[in-house]
């Protein structure tokens, strides 16, 4: 299991090469986040502001927890703060599992409880001004199904 | 007892952390006390529904004691991911 | 949206470096499969056996039919057939989209459908003998919940 | 019309595709008119609920109609992925 929180970018291609590699591995699941420019193509920047003293600490609550919860040979997270552009990325999970629900479970596992659980805040930079973008009710919900 | 700030909440505020001399009992108490200090921490504070609290950097209700907690931190809800 | 049936490997980093990138992609969910080794560590091989005529039709149908339910900005799907080795790649599949419930979707009901309607016939060559994979009642009963 | 075999159907037939000469209607009827030629197709077509069957590369139903049809292919539930 790994655990990173940076400012600096990451290449997911150069994660995967090695990862859950070993002889009871038979599935691997990723997922990137990416900085996604709005419908009008507005948006200058991402800033993502997060609580260092608590973040990594929570990561590694999820990340056990979903160790606990399904059959993984390996858990990995990545999640960047500070300023990033459109396109950049902000963050990923990987999981391995013999079989491919326990890997596809744990990633939405994951993805969820980082989206509403996890010390992060970002606040969108447009042409129009500052934002703080808010919680999504149907995030807070997606954590009902586990 | 070290008070953080995030995200607005630290904006509305004007600082990301400070020291607070308190006695307040639990969380709700404490923000009662900061709410009364200025308009600023009224505003931060004027709708707990849209605040999170973390007591020495675990997630918690505002109803939870203050006993033995070094670090309160108060912030909206995350949006990591 | 690209579809890739082939007897040599893959590098899933190389597939994944410009994967889905624009101004529109929120997320990236890659899963890669891979040749398990039993547990006493006796396979030899695998072999992958396929209907060339009906191969490429049906991966595409099964993308399309991703594509039409969720809202998808890219589908990669590629599955090799022929002699792997334990810890050698067999397939993977790629999708990209806004948000991320969609691209989780979408490779989740990819693997379900190639899994149970793609031709293919996997044989494990172990130091007992040689065996035709038989399908799994749970594979088969996945489809439903699409 | 051209007759396909795969996995172990095609190892128990010992052959991957052959010309068929037919008047069989559905693919039940041409299963049945193999099944009456040797053993080995006998065998491989012992247990219907094990195969599958796709015409002209679509999968199809064992009671499908054979009308213009050019290729039928048999074999085991697949397993990709």
């Amino acid at each position: 299991m790994r655990v990173q929180v940076q400012e600096e970018n990451f290449d997911p291609s150069a994660e995967l090469e090695h990862f859950g590699r070993g002889k009871d591995t038979g599935a691997v699941v990723s997922f990137t986040g990416i900085v996604r420019n709005n419908s009008e193509g507005t948006l200058r920047r991402m800033e993502i502001e997060h609580y260092p003293e608590m973040t990594k600490t929570a990561l590694h609550q999820i990340a056990d927890q979903a160790q606990t919860r399904w059959a993984l040979n390996d858990v990995l997270v990545i999640h960047r703060y500070g300023r990033l552009t459109p396109g950049a990325r902000i963050m990923m999970v990987a999981t391995a599992s013999r079989h491919r629900v326990d890997a596809f479970q744990a990633a939405e596992f994951l993805m969820d409880y980082l989206k509403s659980r996890a010390p992060f805040w970002k606040k969108e930079i447009t042409d129009q001004g500052a934002d703080w973008v808010a919680a999504r009710d149907e995030d807070e919900d997606a954590l009902n199904r586990w | 007892m070290d008070v953080l700030y995030f995200a607005w909440v630290r904006e509305r505020i004007g600082l990301p952390r400070e020291k607070v001399e308190t006695d307040a009992g639990t969380v709700s108490e404490l923000v009662e006390e900061l709410r009364a200090r200025e308009e600023r921490y009224a505003a931060a504070f004027a709708d707990l529904s849209a605040l999170r609290v973390a007591l020495d950097q675990e997630l918690a209700d505002f109803d939870a004691p203050l006993a033995n907690v070094r670090e309160v931190a108060f912030f909206p809800p995350m949006t990591g991911g």
